[in-house]
Formats: C-alpha cells, structure tokens, sequence
C-alpha cells in the first residue's frame, strides 16, 4: 500500500507512528524505473478497490494484436466520495497511460499519468476536468 | 514539458521547515526545471475554522439516549504537523501565516516529478482526488498538534525507551532487508493496520475520514483504512485482562459533560505509536465544538518511553459521506509483485555474477 | 458386582422363562411427564442365535431343550484353549467376568431371535442385492489383508463402532449393556460399546398415549436424504404402552447383515415386567432383500453402573497389531533376500 | 378410573398414528420459530424502534455447508477430529440451493480445490450473508441514521443505511445495504458485491449479480430470527431463503475482540516468495 502522500507527512514533520514510514521507493520495487512506457487502448474494466484501483485496457499494437494490460492508479474512495461511479468511466474509454513497467515483465505497470482522448486528464479532482466533472455529477 | 500534475514527496526523514515565506526548502527534492506549467490548484478547505473558544457557547445536539451527538462523518486530515517544526517557535500562528502553511503544503503536493527518477514511478494522487486539499481538512492555528510539552515536540526518550528501540532496530535489521519476505514490510503496506487507527487517531495523508456512530452505551468509530472500527463501551466497565493485547489495544469510555473520555490500554505493542511500548496508555478527549468541528485531544502515557505524558489537539472537521469499503488486502497485488521483483533481481545478480568470473 | 467365578462356571438361574403372554396385566409406571417409564440398565445379552440354526426346525424350544443348549453354549465360552494354538493367544474371558453366563442374560425359548420368515432366517437377497455385496466385499478386498491397515480391519478393531448399538441393537458378546433415561419429549438410549447414544425425539404430531404436553418433543423430524449417520436419524412415538422407533439416513459403512444404506429399521419396546422390556425389530431395505424381515428379543433389568468404554484412547491393540504385520514383512523380505542371494 | 381417560386416549391416537409419517422438508421448527416471533414485542430503542443492539452469534454449522450435510473429516489431515467437519441440518429453505446446471457443477469444483480456493482462508472478506454465520460474534451498533454490523472476523464491517438511501458506487465485498422499519422487522436490501466471496467452506457461491433480502425480526430478549432471501440470475434458477435464530453475548463484559488474520496468512499467501538463503 504505497501512501506516497503519507510520506508526505512524515516529509511534513508530522512524524506518524513508525509504521506510517514507509519506503517512498516501495513503488520502485514493484515497477521498473528503467521500463518506462506510455500505452493507448481501450478500458474494458476499471477495478475500484483498494488499496489501489486497477484499470484493464486492451492494447492494440501496430498489426492489431490486442494485449491486456493492468495498470495500478490510486484508492477509488475519495472519488467515490466526489460523485464517481463504476458508469463514470464507461468501458470502451480511449485512454492514454504514462507508465512504468512491472519488474517481473508481466503486462503489469503504473500509470503515473491517465489522459484521455481529448487530451485532457483524468480525473484530477474535478478541477482538470475528466470523464465527467465529478462535482457536477454529485 | 506535457502538462502533468504530480504529486509525490520525497521520502525518508525529510523535516519540512515551513519557514514563515512561502518558499520551503526541502532537503534532497530536486526540483525539475521550471515550476510546471499547470498552477498548483488554490486549496479548497470545505472545513470552518476550529477554534477552541467557539466551544463555549456551543451545546451539541442529544442524540435519542442522551448522549452529545458526535454523529456522522469527519476527517482528521490536516496539513499541521504533530511536531512544531525546527525554527518555528510561536504556539499559533497568524491567519496569514497559516493559510501561507497550507498553501505551500498543497503546492508540494501538487508538484510534479522528474521523470525518470525512482519518485515519478507513482500514479499522481491529485488524479484521484487523493491530495489533502481536493477534500476536506481540519483547519488549525496551531503551530504543531502537541500542546503540552509547550515547545510542541515530544518529550526526550528515556533510557528504557531508548533500549526498546535499539532492540527493536537491531531486530529489525537482523530480520533482513526490507523486501527479503513480507514480515520485513511496513504493517500498512502489509494492509494490517495504518496510521487512521490509533488510537490515538492520526491522519493518514488521505482517505482519512471516519464515522462515528451512537447506541445506548456505545460509541463506534470506523477508521476508513482499514476499515478498522473501535466500539468504546460507555458502561464504565472494570480493567481489561492484561491477557487480551490488541493492535488497537482496549477502550472504555465515559462522558464527562460534553466530552467523550476514552481511556485505551493493552495495545500489543506492534503497532508502536511513536516506539512506544505495550505500557502505552492513551487518553483521547473528544468535544464537539462547533456543528461542523470536534476538538479531538489526546494525552500519550508510557513510563517506559517518556518521563512525561504529553498532549496533542488534532480537530475533526465534518466531511461528506459515504466511507467505501477499503478491502486492502484482498486485491493487494503489490506484495507479490514487491517480492517476486526482489526475487528476479536476485536472480538476475546471481546469474550476472555468475557470469562475470 | 463382586462375584468373581474362578474356573468353574456357576450357571446363574436367575430369571424366569418370559413367554409373552404374560405381558397383559403388567402396566409400567409413568415418568414425571407421563410417559411409559423404561428407566435404568439393560441387557440384551442372550445365547439365543438371530438365524435358527441348521438342522432345527421348531420355533420354540421345551425349557429342557431350552437349558441343554444354554448349558452347551456356556461350555463352549469356558472350554480351556489349547496352549501353542492361536486361540490360546488370549485372555480367558472368564477371568474377567467377561463370558456371559456370569451375568445377568435373557433367556428365550425360542429358537431364532428372527420370527418373520417363520424359518428363523433371513430371507434371500435380490439381485441387486447381491450385486452391492459382491461389490462391497471387492471394495474390502481392495483394501488389502486385514492388517494391511487400520482402514482394512474390522470396525470394532477400530473402535468405530460394535453391535450394540444398531440399530437394530444386537448383544456385543459381552458388556452388552444399556441405559435409558427419559425427559420431556425424548428417549436416550446409551450403550455400553462404545458410550453410543441413541436420542429418540419423540415426534408430537404422532405420539399418542402421553397425556401431558412437555412429553411431546419439539418436532425435530426434519429427515434431508444428504444426513447420514452411523446410527441412522431415529424418530419415536409412543403407541399405547410401545416405543415405536423408526430410524432411517443410515451411512451404509456398518451393515446390519449386509444391509445398505436405504435401511429402515422399525423397533418397538414394551415393558412387559419390572425386569423385562420386550424387545421387537424389523428390518426393511427392498434394495437388499426381498422382503422385510423381523425379529424378537427382549432387555433384562441389571444393575449399573455402564462405566465409560473409551475403546478408541486405548486402542493400542490395533497399532500393535499393524507394526507387528509391517515387521514380519520386513522379516519376511530380509529372509527372501538372504536365500535369494545365496 | 385413570385407565378409562386412558383408553379414551389411546383410541384418539390409533387415528392421529395413521396420519403418515411422510416428513414435510420444511423444518417444523423452522415454522415454529417464526411463528413465536409474531408474537413478540421487542423492547424500544430510546427512537422508537425495536432495539436490536447487542453481540450476537449463531449456532450452526452453517459456515462449513448451507445445506444438510454428514459429518466428514477435517480437509487438512493433521488438524485430525479439530478439523473435522460437524454435521448439520442445513438453512437452506426447501433443503436444495436451485443451481442452475453449469452452477451446480462450478459448486462441486469449488468443493474439489476448497483449500485453494476458499476465500475464508485468505483471510478475506466474508461477503453476505456468510458474515452472520460465519461462527464468530459481530455487534449491532443501532442508531437512527446508520445501523452498522461490526464483525469479529478480519474486522468485516457492513453501514446500514437508513436515512439517504444510494445506489452502490462500486462493486465491494460486504455489498451496499440499505435498511428500512417494517414493524418489528429491519429489512436490509445489500446489492453491488463482487463475485468474489462464497456463501460457506463447501464452495456454494455466486455471481456479481447477488442480491441479498435480510430480515432481522427479534423473537425474546436474547435471540433475533434472520431470514435471508438470495437471489442471482445468472447462478440461480430462482430466489431461495434461508433462516437461522442469532444468540445475543449475555457474559458480562462481552466485546468484539480483534482477529486481525491478515497477519496470520502472510505465509499461506507469501512464504514462497521469500528471499531464499545464499545456498
């Protein structure tokens, strides 16, 4: 459970128990720093459970072949809480992901930035925008 | 440049000096290029300031056995840290001085990594809403959460204290590297138990919301990560068995006027707030002070650790419901990726040093 | 229960002949909750065979005849054995009171504890009856030699459970004994061999004959197909002055002389003396046989106490027995080898 | 004189015997059960509303098979008789879950890997209704605008709502419940689970299309009767039910201790992939 924003905190000086110290770069041994990736397909499930939601895409390389990927984003609780649902990304979104790899070199990477066809980013609290501006959708 | 907000912080023991400026040097964060081109979103902070002196005059709704109802849901987020900061020496702050904390705090958490470095591989948390000031936080004058000592640090360990943690160290080194098998991980990357819990309760950067909830001679907290509940028994029953040791250890409760005193005991000690040990006893004091605010006081007792008890204020603010199942560790799949990465790299080093010679 | 018989057997005349005739003017006492009281220990050890034996055709023996075959049979259980012989590898029942002429048994005149068929035996097996048999008993042989495993032994070796119990309840050879006791709505039945309780719940809607409401259980008859048990599921109701007690789910891994597990087994008790509890059973399992059949005995007042019989915690016969086997077959392999490579 | 009211009695019976013995699969006690809660009025909660707070616990072996099943042994052979399987009645109503054809097949392969399998032993969310009989206390924790279940295994949590009543946002393991007054009976209608969890230790299960009915009617001071109407399209050929009493903790200083077995799984879950010794 990467709590990067818990780090955060200790960074803040608000020194947690021990355990809340967790090892920035526990991210970095699960994925590959040096396997950077940026992949275009299409979500067929976005997984809203935690400790990080999961987005399954299929992506379409030059000669049609069609490979899923599972792509780690963050904890789905807070959006839910700004009005997101499982229908407010519907399956089908033409998604673009800036990743990097898993370390294992399976179809496994974490999308350290979600842009949709226009453009614009996912998300982002609602004040960039995304699928739909959850304030409204509350 | 893609425009990309990301917000990350650089870990390890960095102390944030929230200087009395707006600019805030942080050891060890290099800051890429130019401040990136999207502005740092201005923090929304939903909550009302949480003054302590509104209380007075507040009375907080009965809920239907009497009780002063602390009913619904609040967040103990809040961009105070637990400890006054080095060069920080006044108790509160400005309204000035505490909206430009805040502001440079959101801004960190805003602020994009590099590429390519072993901090942009993170998904951004602002795309999920996950940084403090997308959502509700507690409002705080306070220069720290600690009151008491006044200078708003924790009490110096003590000679026991310092044992405990040199053995717990030695312990902890001896068990291996951090990714050699998943006992040596933290217990909230292990979905065990974070920081939300407690008691006493501390804020766990996000999704750090509860709800609290009343029946005739209970209180219920539930900590949404993970989603831990502590069911305080108001029927001022007897001592615990020292036998039974909890991770949130044991709490009783009374009402003493308008405020909830829960007295917690027999914490199993590996959960160790602060390193402190099982000995740890823990007063929470909770008042509603305002509709939308509970001042949330806690004393940390533990001879073991520290010579004195001392005292922190964290505010609850009202937030929006609702608290979403946070089933952790049924899909935590980064365990497995974390050690089966550890194992190829071995493998790999091994074959590279077999290679070699 | 101090009487020891040393050597030589003291033929116990104890209780009278019991024709059934006599059963009319007996009226049993009642329990608290008004139902017939068949309270206390009981035997049903009896020298009296199920099947008539070959060669007699009458139902009922002439009390003389009746005590020349008890007499005979008493002779055979304390006929010394044959030092050097395997029988003789043992411990002389007698020594421990264990043979039951020196205890209370049930003595009947007849011939064959089974009544119905009128020749004492147990009627044919159908054809699919004999095909479950022969396939069992390849199952069995499956398993290899008796103590090629505790699985392959015999189920009181294993102390899974003996022939007390059933139902229907048969003598076990020795510690044949019961105890019943009575509350509201229920009949318990312990056995001795091996402290198997019977609870008979005593199904309202079709107990008759117990006036008070608390004697009607609560009706617990649910029967699902898919609960199976050693002893069957048992549900009881009173008929005058009878027990009726039909008992069906049995799991089929203890056979009543080759029944499987679509048995029913209908029993009736009556007391019909202080001491005697008449004793009736039929057995019907269409699959097996080609007809129901029945049998009669009867349960003798003894005294208590039925000590615990915890066969299973002590049963260090059955791993003696099986490293035994496995050392005589590794002795048996070694002397192979040793005359093979000679 | 007594042997006259006798006879009279014993004639009466020879005709109720007659009526056949033919066993209804509906349990009579069930029927019994239900037909003494009607009766009884639950104390008041200081809003009005039956009072359901309390520990409570169920006594059945529900956990191992909601349907009858004997008694077996225990599927980790050296737990022996402490593992062993206890035999039980069942809860299902009628005795039979309505499986479709290909369900009752994927059933019996679940039972097959059930060490494997068995979401239990992983630690993981129970799901509904195996949080209620899954043979470990939870509280009742009954206010006016949420009712929360707080179990003790893995620290199962389940908010009823009572007041704003919502779609589920997302799939989830304990489901989204929404609850409602009907006289003396709380109703709780839980939909939006994943096809995750199963319904006890023999691999009955179901599909994300769950939708779960529950009725918690209190039947005396100490005991509550639930009812829980399953139904799932896509697994089942119809709705079925199932009903079971809940035994309310009367010890004093009765309390939801922790069973946080996240901790003790890791091994099960983890040990292989632990960094081998430098041979």
């Amino acid at each position: 459970m990467r709590m990067k924003l818990a780090v955060g905190i200790a960074a803040a000086g608000l020194l947690l128990g021990v355990a809340e110290l967790h090892a920035h770069h526990a991210f970095a041994a699960e994925f590959d720093v040096n396997r950077p990736l940026t992949l275009k397909g299409t979500l067929v499930k976005w997984e809203m459970v935690n400790p990080h939601s999961w987005f399954h895409i299929d992506v379409k390389d030059k000669d049609g072949k069609v490979t899923p990927w599972m792509v780690e984003g963050g904890s789905p609780n807070q959006l839910i809480r700004m009005g997101v649902t499982k229908t407010t990304v519907p399956v089908g979104t033409e998604l673009v992901i800036e990743g990097y790899q898993a370390k294992d070199g399976t179809m496994k990477a974490v999308g350290r930035n979600f842009v949709l066809a226009d453009g614009k980013r996912l998300f982002l609290g609602g004040s960039a925008g995304g699928v739909s501006d959850p304030a409204k959708a509350k | 440049m893609r425009h990309r907000s990301r917000s990350f912080m650089r870990g390890g023991a960095v102390a944030l000096a929230l200087a009395l400026a707006a600019t805030i040097s942080i050891a060890g964060q290099t800051q890429s290029g130019a401040q990136s081109a999207a502005p740092a979103k201005a923090p929304v902070a939903k909550a009302a300031p949480a003054s302590a002196a509104a209380g007075k005059t507040y009375k907080a709704p009965r809920t239907p056995d009497g009780q002063p109802d602390l009913q619904g849901f609040w967040t103990n987020s809040t961009y105070v840290p637990l400890q006054r900061p080095n060069g920080v020496t006044k108790e509160i702050y400005t309204p000035e001085e505490a909206e430009a904390a805040i502001k440079a705090a959101a801004a960190r958490e805003a602020e994009q990594t590099e590429p390519g470095t072993t901090a942009d591989v993170h998904y951004d948390f602002t795309q999920f809403g996950l940084d403090r000031s997308q959502s509700t936080f507690a409002r705080n004058m306070r220069t720290s959460l600690i009151v008491d000592p006044p200078d708003g640090k924790i009490p110096p360990v003590n000679a026991a204290g310092q044992k405990r943690q040199q053995e717990r160290a030695a312990a902890r080194k001896a068990a291996g590297g951090q990714y050699d098998n998943v006992e040596n991980m933290p217990i909230g990357s292990r979905c065990i138990i974070m920081g939300g819990a407690g008691p006493p309760m501390m804020n766990a950067g996000y999704n750090a919301n509860y709800q609290i909830v009343q029946a005739p001679g209970y209180v219920m907290i539930l900590t949404e990560m993970i989603h831990d509940v502590r069911i305080i028994p108001l029927d001022g029953r007897a001592q615990q068995p020292s036998g039974v040791k909890q991770w949130v250890g044991l709490s009783r409760g009374r009402w003493e006027g308008e405020t909830l005193v829960v007295e917690t005991t027999n914490f199993n000690g590996k959960n160790a707030f602060q390193g402190s040990s099982e000995n740890l006893k823990v007063t929470e004091r909770f008042t509603r002070t305002a509709d939308d605010s509970i001042s949330y006081r806690f004393t940390v007792e533990d001879p073991q650790t520290w010579d004195r008890p001392w005292t922190a204020e964290a505010p609850l603010a009202k937030t929006d419901g609702p608290i979403f199942e946070f089933a952790c560790h049924e899909t935590n799949y980064g365990i497995a990726n974390i050690l089966a990465g550890a194992r190829a790299d071995e493998k790999k080093a091994a074959e590279q040093k077999k290679g070699s010679n | 229960m101090k009487r020891i018989a040393l050597g030589a057997v003291a033929v116990v005349l104890l209780a009278t002949v019991v024709p059934s005739a006599q059963t009319k003017a007996y009226k049993a006492p009642r329990t608290p909750d008004g139902q017939p009281d068949l309270q206390g220990f009981w035997t049903n050890s009896t020298y009296t065979p199920l099947e008539r034996p070959d060669g007699v055709t009458k139902a009922f023996y002439t009390p003389e005849e009746a005590e020349a075959a008890i007499k005979r049979a008493v002779q055979r259980e304390s006929a010394q054995t044959e030092p050097g012989t395997t029988a003789d590898v043992h411990y002389d029942f007698s020594q421990f009171g264990l043979d039951r002429s020196q205890s209370l048994f049930v003595r009947n005149l007849r011939t064959s504890l089974i009544v119905d068929p009128a020749n004492g035996k147990i009627p044919p097996l159908t054809e699919e009856g004999k095909r479950r048999t022969a396939q069992r008993d390849a199952e069995q042989k499956k398993l290899g030699g008796r103590w090629d495993s505790a699985e392959s032994n015999q189920l009181d070796d294993r102390c899974l459970i003996m022939a007390g119990p059933g139902p229907p309840m048969m003598d076990a050879g020795y510690n044949s004994n019961y105890q019943i006791v009575q509350s509201a709505g229920a009949v318990m039945i312990l056995t001795e061999m091996i402290h198997d309780v019977r609870i008979v719940t005593l199904d309202p809607s079709t107990s008759s004959g117990s006036p008070r409401a608390e004697s009607r259980g609560d009706g617990r008859m649910l029967v699902d197909p898919r609960l199976r048990q050693w002893m069957g599921v048992s549900r009881g109701r009173w008929e005058g002055e009878t027990l009726v007690v039909e008992t069906t789910n049995f799991n089929g891994k203890n056979p009543f002389r080759g029944s499987d597990e679509n048995l029913k087994v209908i029993e009736r008790f009556t007391r019909v003396a202080d001491d005697t509890i008449e004793y009736k059973f039929t057995i019907d399992d269409p699959t097996m046989w080609t007809r129901p059949w029945s049998a009669e005995s009867a349960m003798k007042k003894t005294v208590g106490p039925i000590f615990e019989h915890a066969c299973h915690e002590g049963n260090f016969g059955l791993y003696n027995t099986l490293v035994g086997a496995r050392l005589e077959e590794k002795r048996a392999a070694e002397d192979a080898l040793k005359k093979g490579s000679k | 004189m007594m042997r006259n009211r006798f006879l009279v009695v014993l004639i009466v019976a020879a005709v109720v015997s007659g009526v056949s013995l033919a066993v209804d699969r509906v349990t009579a006690q069930q029927a019994a059960v239900q037909s003494t809660a009607q009766a009884y009025r639950a104390p008041r909660t200081p809003d009005g509303k039956p009072n359901l707070n309390g520990i409570w616990q169920t006594m059945n072996t529900a956990n191992w098979n909601i349907e009858a099943h004997p008694a077996g042994p225990s599927p980790v052979r050296d737990l022996g008789a402490s593992g062993a399987v206890p035999a039980g009645l069942g809860i299902v109503e009628g005795g039979e879950i309505p499986y479709l054809p290909a369900a009752r097949k994927k059933q019996q392969e679940n039972y097959a890997n059930r060490l494997k399998l068995d979401p239990e032993i992983k630690c993981y969310l129970p799901g509904v209704p195996r949080s209620t009989y899954q043979g470990m206390p939870f509280q009742i924790i009954q206010s006016t605008k949420h009712i929360m279940l707080i179990h003790e295994f893995a620290g199962a949590v389940r908010t009823i709502y009572m007041a704003e009543q919502t779609e589920a946002p997302a799939d989830s393991w304990m489901g989204w419940s929404n609850g409602r007054w009907e006289g003396e009976t709380l109703v709780v209608d839980t939909k939006g689970f994943n096809d995750l969890s199963w319904f006890d230790r023999a691999g009955n299960f179901h599909s994300d299309a769950l939708h779960v009915v529950e009725r918690f009617t209190p039947r005396s001071a100490e005991t509550i009767t639930y009812e829980a109407t399953i139904e799932d399209p896509k697994v089942f050929s119809r709705p079925w039910k199932m009903s079971m009493p809940l035994y309310k903790h009367v010890e004093r200083n009765a309390q939801i201790l922790e069973f946080r077995c996240v901790e003790f799984v890791e091994d099960l879950l983890y040990g292989h992939l632990r960094k081998q010794p430098a041979k």
